[in-house]
């Protein structure tokens, strides 16, 4: 992946019916950097990455990838286009089996003849998957739920990977090794938005990052200046 | 919120005059009353009911048509009298039925054509026994229609219980003579009281009555039935089912070769249909018919029972069978009483009904005091389906052809 | 003894029947959650296109298979994508009910209309022949439709098991945003998931007609004993589909030979109530559909 | 229209109870009256919109309120109708009225002990399989009054006149079934405008959650199952009286049940007045507008479906509302 892809998100105006629940978000995301999307619960964070990847209609703005527009695009042809949201709470399909979801995850024409390719790459980020691949995703633990929701995420070769709220339920332990894993995912030249409740190892790994607060955009910077932010360490960091 | 309850009133006054101008443009049946006698009735053309209601409202507009056009009408007291059809779809329901009977007779329609089932006609029968007017129907048998003591009410065939004793009588009269019988039943409150009467009749004249089967309306395998019957081996089998169960037994019986000297079934052979897709499975099969187009009958009106199935088909498409005639003959009714009374008045023109005593191209009419059909000169006739088409033969007098006897075994086709 | 072989075997013939008849219904019950009530009118659309087919041409009714599977799927995919799904999105699985219900009335009066409300049969060249073993005997217009019925659903089976479109199927049916999320259009999935239920309930259609009289009228029957198949199988394989229409047939034929025929349709009512009331997700079902 | 607004809309009726009773009570006094101006015929459609919109609240409460869809409340209508078919025919010596009034209430009576025998099992059953399983118990109720001959089922049964010497039967039964209709409403209104009416909604938003609040579920939702059936019953039974001569397939149609469906999503499902509203069109539809098509008359309604469903999801009174709420901005 030699050319840098960007997600261009502008003046984004999203409404539940006749609440809006985002105003006016502006961000950008890089093929091959980490930005990270952070805001308390009911910011708009989930919203915005749902609309993003054309589960929910937009009523305003503009969104662009690679200069062209995809806002409320149908869903299949934004993942065509080389957006993929992992969403959050996983959801996997818990009746078929581990291999089937990856195969699910490649659904886009644009990856047909590359299946085998990005699933021997899944298996090699994620060894567990490959034991356990017969095996119904139903029957997974939470853990290996979110690997698996993220292979099944990066099945499709993306240029822009959408992860939301991956670290939720996870364990300490887990969280540090997702950490590393989003790590090597932009190394591979992906662009990860990352949009997270965990604002301190987010920033820690993020190149950059956008805060939001009741659906407009409040901050933005780089990863290691907003983490020395007072205001932000006193929302979020509570010092 | 007092802004809004306006609104809301101002919208319900809207809304009921938009509903209230349906009802202001009815009532032109009145005015034209002078000459033109108007027949009002419900029909089922959607429904359970819909095929023979089609047949039978055929019937009706054949009638009204050759006396419109072809007698360009006929005399009461000294005026020219033609007839107006006014027949609305009841679709088999009753409440729609009564409503819509109720608004014909608000718009003074006086004498009423029959729809088809007793659950429709028992209930508009009473409105219109009740508003003082006539009705003459083709399509509620039902001994319970009879014994309302409705005085206007008037069936064209005899009640239910006793409308299939010409089949028995039929097979009476074989050579060799069936000695035991099996009747199968469609459980529903027509089919139900012909096959209650008819066992008993069987009973009654010495026949030996092995089983009876009862079937509900929708049959999708008479596999065990006719094995019983193999097993028990009668000599007659009496059907009194509908269209659908009927072809379904006999296609079932001849796939499993299930024989018996005589097969009756009291609807489905009379239909078109059923000979076409039965193919020669449906030779030999008795069925029943008040009609066929070669009987002896006839009148000076319409001409002989020939002569109305030739105009018949020139004006309708729809296939001529025993239902057609009858609505038909209910016109005739109409018209013979009027004259007969000298008078459009509806009771005039009961009592006349009551006394009629005729012949007619399909038939002799007599009515019993109760208002059912003279179960003689009113009976089914019984009819055998002879090469593809449907042939009177009992009773001997109007019969067209003699039987066969026994059936031809299936296998043998 | 022989008597219970012979009723057995009669209820497996009708069962095939019920089972392909139901196995539409079931696939677009078990994808999309909603509950046809078109079912049973498209089934008697495909038993009269392919009695207008086999009558003009004068063909084997079977060999009109392909052509009733052409235009069943067509309507059924149409019908999805232009009715069907806009409904879904604006008034939710309730108001597909109310939207399948009405296009049945539509079907149902236009069949009327154009055919009479009379009853039809399709006459097959075999329809009067029959294989006798042992005394038992198998009429082989009751015996094609077993066969047909147990080829079809297998492949529906393989299908949904094996193939892509199947797999996307399946996904869309555990988890809709999760498949959106994969870039399956999950529309195209349910359009082709409608006509191909629609096409089989066509092929049902036809076989019904050489079995048994149909007219516009048996629309209600046939979407019924789609109800109850799916309920006593379970709605979510074919398998299930299979079982529960097999168990229905014997179920129909044993009640009419050993109680009697006149309790056929209670029997089976009871049986769908109590299944119900025990094992809503049907003898081979999953728990989850239980609050579908 | 979501939870929300269904919630809002409820507050909102509560909160012009005043207005709501005058809105009723004029109403009822308008249609007490009309007798003296209706034609016969009008009168008719006028039993035909009481028997539609009587059926459609009581459906309603279960339907519309608690959010469980029955597909064979003709069962109650049928029961309730046989019932009263039945006792009337033994009770020949007692006058007419009394005939009447004891039939109406053994009808009801059997029909809320049935409801409430069944009950507990049916409601344990959420969405499409509780719509199945009542369809199923519809068709068990009809063939078992059809097969077994005590019920008379198959053959019909004659219920005996009941109206009074000198009164008009039309007129007799638009009282009666107005009275019925409004019955259904008062105590659908009483029931839901209250605590029931607060946990039915929350049963139908999210049941699991309103139990997890502290509300008893089952004994709410039995409550609304065991009053929607009577209430249903009692309809059936004045029908019953109305059309004079009842079988299995007169009463339990299912066409009937569905009726209560299409009622309230025309009108407006989760309130009164929608299935009222409902009722009206329906029946002004069928029986006025397209009283004399002969052909196509069930495809038009069928189309008509369609075209509600589309274009007015949340019924007509959601247009009426909708369009309410634009002149208001």
């Amino acid at each position: 992946m030699t050319d840098v892809v960007e997600l261009d998100i502008a003046h984004l105006r999203i409404a539940y019916g006749r609440v809006p629940a985002v105003w006016d978000v502006s961000l950008r995301v890089r093929s091959g950097e980490v930005v990270a999307l952070l805001g308390s619960n009911g910011a708009g964070k989930s919203t915005t990455a749902k609309t993003v990847a054309g589960i929910l209609p937009a009523s305003g703005g503009e969104i662009r990838l690679a200069g062209q527009s995809i806002l409320n695009r149908p869903s299949h042809e934004i993942v065509e286009r080389g957006i993929s949201l992992v969403p959050e709470g996983r959801l996997v399909f818990p009746e078929m089996t581990v291999l089937e979801n990856l195969q699910l995850g490649a659904s886009a024409r644009r990856v047909a003849s590359r299946i085998q390719q990005n699933l021997d790459y899944v298996f090699e980020l994620f060894p567990r998957l490959g034991e356990r691949s017969k095996q119904n995703a139903g029957s997974l633990s939470g853990g290996e739920q979110q690997m698996l929701a993220i292979g099944r995420g990066l099945m499709s070769s993306p240029r822009i990977i959408i992860l939301d709220e991956p670290s939720l339920g996870l364990m300490p332990k887990l969280v540090l090794s997702l950490f590393d894993l989003i790590g090597k995912i932009r190394d591979a030249g992906v662009g990860v938005l990352l949009v997270e409740q965990n604002v301190f190892q987010s920033l820690n790994i993020a190149d950059r990052a956008y805060v939001i607060q009741k659906g407009t955009l409040w901050r933005e910077g780089a990863g290691d200046e907003l983490l020395r932010d007072p205001e932000i360490r006193q929302a979020f960091l509570g010092m | 919120m007092s802004i809004r309850m306006n609104r809301r009133t101002l919208l319900a006054s809207a809304a009921g005059g938009v509903l209230a101008l349906p009802f202001t443009s009815r009532g032109r049946a009145v005015a034209q009353a002078a000459k033109t006698v108007v027949l009002g009735g419900s029909i089922p053309l959607t429904g359970a009911a819909a095929e023979t209601g089609m047949n039978v409202f055929a019937g009706y507009k054949t009638l009204v048509k050759f006396i419109n056009e072809e007698l360009k009408g006929f005399d009461v007291g000294g005026e020219r009298v033609t007839f107006e059809l006014n027949m609305i779809d009841d679709a088999s329901e009753a409440q729609r039925a009564t409503t819509l009977i109720q608004r014909q007779i608000d718009e003074g329609i006086e004498f009423f054509l029959g729809s088809f089932s007793s659950q429709i006609v028992l209930p508009t029968a009473a409105i219109t026994e009740r508003a003082g007017k006539v009705m003459v129907q083709t399509g509620g048998g039902s001994d319970q229609i009879f014994s309302q003591g409705f005085q206007s009410v008037f069936g064209m065939y005899p009640r239910a219980s006793r409308s299939v004793y010409p089949a028995v009588d039929a097979f009476l009269s074989m050579d060799p003579k069936p000695q035991s019988a099996v009747v199968i039943y469609t459980n529903d409150p027509f089919s139900r009281l012909q096959a209650d009467g008819v066992t008993a009749y069987i009973k009654e004249q010495g026949m030996n009555l092995l089983e009876t089967y009862s079937l509900p309306a929708e049959v999708t395998d008479v596999s065990g039935v006719l094995a019983s019957i193999r097993e028990l081996k009668p000599d007659v089998a009496l059907c009194v089912t509908h269209d659908q169960n009927s072809q379904l037994i006999t296609a079932q019986m001849a796939a499993t070769n299930t024989n018996v000297k005589g097969l009756f079934q009291v609807l489905g052979p009379a239909t078109e249909n059923y000979r076409k897709s039965l193919g020669n499975k449906a030779d030999d099969i008795f069925a029943v018919t008040s009609w066929s187009e070669d009987m002896k009958y006839g009148d000076d009106i319409v001409g002989t029972a020939k002569d109305f199935a030739n105009y018949y088909r020139k004006v309708e498409t729809r296939p001529l069978v025993f239902h057609v005639v009858n609505g038909a003959q209910c016109i005739m009714i109409y018209m013979r009483a009027m004259q007969a009374a000298g008078s459009l008045e509806p009771m005039a023109v009961r009592d006349a009904i009551k006394g009629l005593d005729i012949m007619t191209f399909g038939g002799p009419i007599q009515f019993m005091p109760e208002g059912d059909g003279h179960p003689v000169k009113m009976g089914l006739k019984i009819a055998q389906v002879q090469k593809g088409e449907l042939k009177v033969v009992f009773p001997k007098e109007v019969a067209a052809a003699s039987a066969i006897w026994p059936m031809t075994p299936w296998d043998a086709r | 003894m022989h008597v219970f072989l012979q009723t057995l075997l009669d209820g497996l013939m009708l069962g095939g029947l019920y089972a392909l008849a139901a196995s539409g219904f079931s696939l677009i019950f078990g994808v999309m959650g909603i509950l046809n009530l078109a079912h049973g009118a498209f089934l008697v659309l495909g038993a009269y296109v392919g009695l207008q087919i086999s009558q003009s041409l004068s063909i084997e009714p079977i060999l009109t298979l392909p052509a009733v599977v052409v235009v069943l799927f067509a309507a059924g995919a149409l019908f999805q994508r232009y009715l069907v799904q806009l409904t879904v999105d604006r008034g939710g699985l309730v108001a597909s009910l109310l939207v399948t219900f009405g296009v049945s009335l539509i079907i149902h009066d236009l069949l009327a209309h154009f055919y009479g409300p009379g009853s039809r049969t399709i006459v097959s060249s075999y329809a009067y022949s029959r294989i006798e073993f042992g005394g038992l005997v198998i009429g082989l217009s009751r015996l094609v439709p077993l066969v047909v019925s147990i080829v079809l659903i297998l492949a529906l089976h393989f299908m949904l098991a094996r193939s892509r479109l199947g797999r996307e199927m399946r996904a869309a049916s555990q988890q809709i945003v999760a498949a959106r999320l994969c870039g399956i259009n999950v529309r195209r999935v349910f359009a082709l998931t409608f006509g191909i239920a629609s096409a089989y309930a066509g092929v049902a259609g036809v076989l019904v007609g050489t079995v048994l009289p149909f007219s516009p009228n048996s629309e209600t029957y046939w979407t019924i004993s789609a109800f109850v198949v799916v309920v006593l199988g379970g709605a979510k394989s074919p398998a299930g589909t299979l079982l529960g229409g097999l168990l229905l047939g014997i179920l129909n034929t044993m009640t009419a030979q050993f109680i009697s025929p006149l309790f056929t349709s209670t029997v089976m009512f009871l049986v769908l109530v109590l299944m119900l009331l025990v094992r809503p997700q049907g003898i081979l079902g999953h728990a989850a559909g239980a609050t579908r | 229209m979501t939870g929300l607004d269904r919630l809002d809309l409820r507050s909102k009726i509560t909160g012009n109870i005043g207005a709501w009773i005058a809105v009723g009570v004029i109403a009822l006094v308008v249609m007490a009256a009309a007798p003296a101006i209706l034609t016969p015929f009008q009168m008719r459609v006028g039993m035909s919109i009481f028997f539609s919109a009587g059926l459609a609240v009581a459906w309603g409460l279960l339907g519309g309120y608690a959010g469980y869809y029955s597909f064979g409340h003709t069962a109650f209508l049928g029961i309730g109708a046989f019932t009263g078919a039945l006792l009337s025919n033994y009770l020949h010596a007692v006058s007419p009225l009394v005939v009447f009034g004891l039939s109406i209430l053994a009808a009801v009576a059997v029909c809320g002990v049935l409801a409430a025998l069944i009950a507990y099992p049916v409601l344990r059953l959420r969405h499409s399989y509780f719509a199945i399983v009542m369809l199923g118990i519809a068709y068990v109720a009809a063939e078992v009054i059809n097969n077994f001959d005590w019920f008379q089922g198959s053959i019909g049964i004659v219920v005996p006149q009941v109206v009074p010497r000198g009164m008009r039967p039309e007129m007799f039964f638009y009282y009666a079934l107005l009275a019925a209709a409004a019955i259904c409403v008062v105590v659908t209104a009483l029931l839901v405008s209250g605590r029931v009416g607060y946990a039915l909604m929350t049963i139908r938003e999210d049941e699991d959650t309103a139990k997890m609040l502290g509300i008893a579920t089952e004994r709410y939702k039995i409550l609304a199952f065991v009053v929607s059936a009577m209430l249903t019953s009692l309809v059936g039974v004045v029908y019953a009286f109305s059309i004079g001569f009842i079988t299995t397939g007169a009463v339990f149609r299912t066409d009937f049940s569905l009726n209560m469906i299409v009622c309230s999503l025309i009108g407006g499902i989760g309130t009164i007045v929608g299935p009222v509203f409902g009722a009206i069109i329906l029946t002004v539809l069928t029986q006025v507008v397209l009283a004399d098509a002969l052909s196509f008359r069930l495809a038009t309604t069928g189309a008509l479906i369609v075209i509600i469903v589309l274009l007015a999801p949340s019924g007509v009174l959601g247009l009426v509302r909708g369009a309410a709420a634009r002149i208001r901005q």
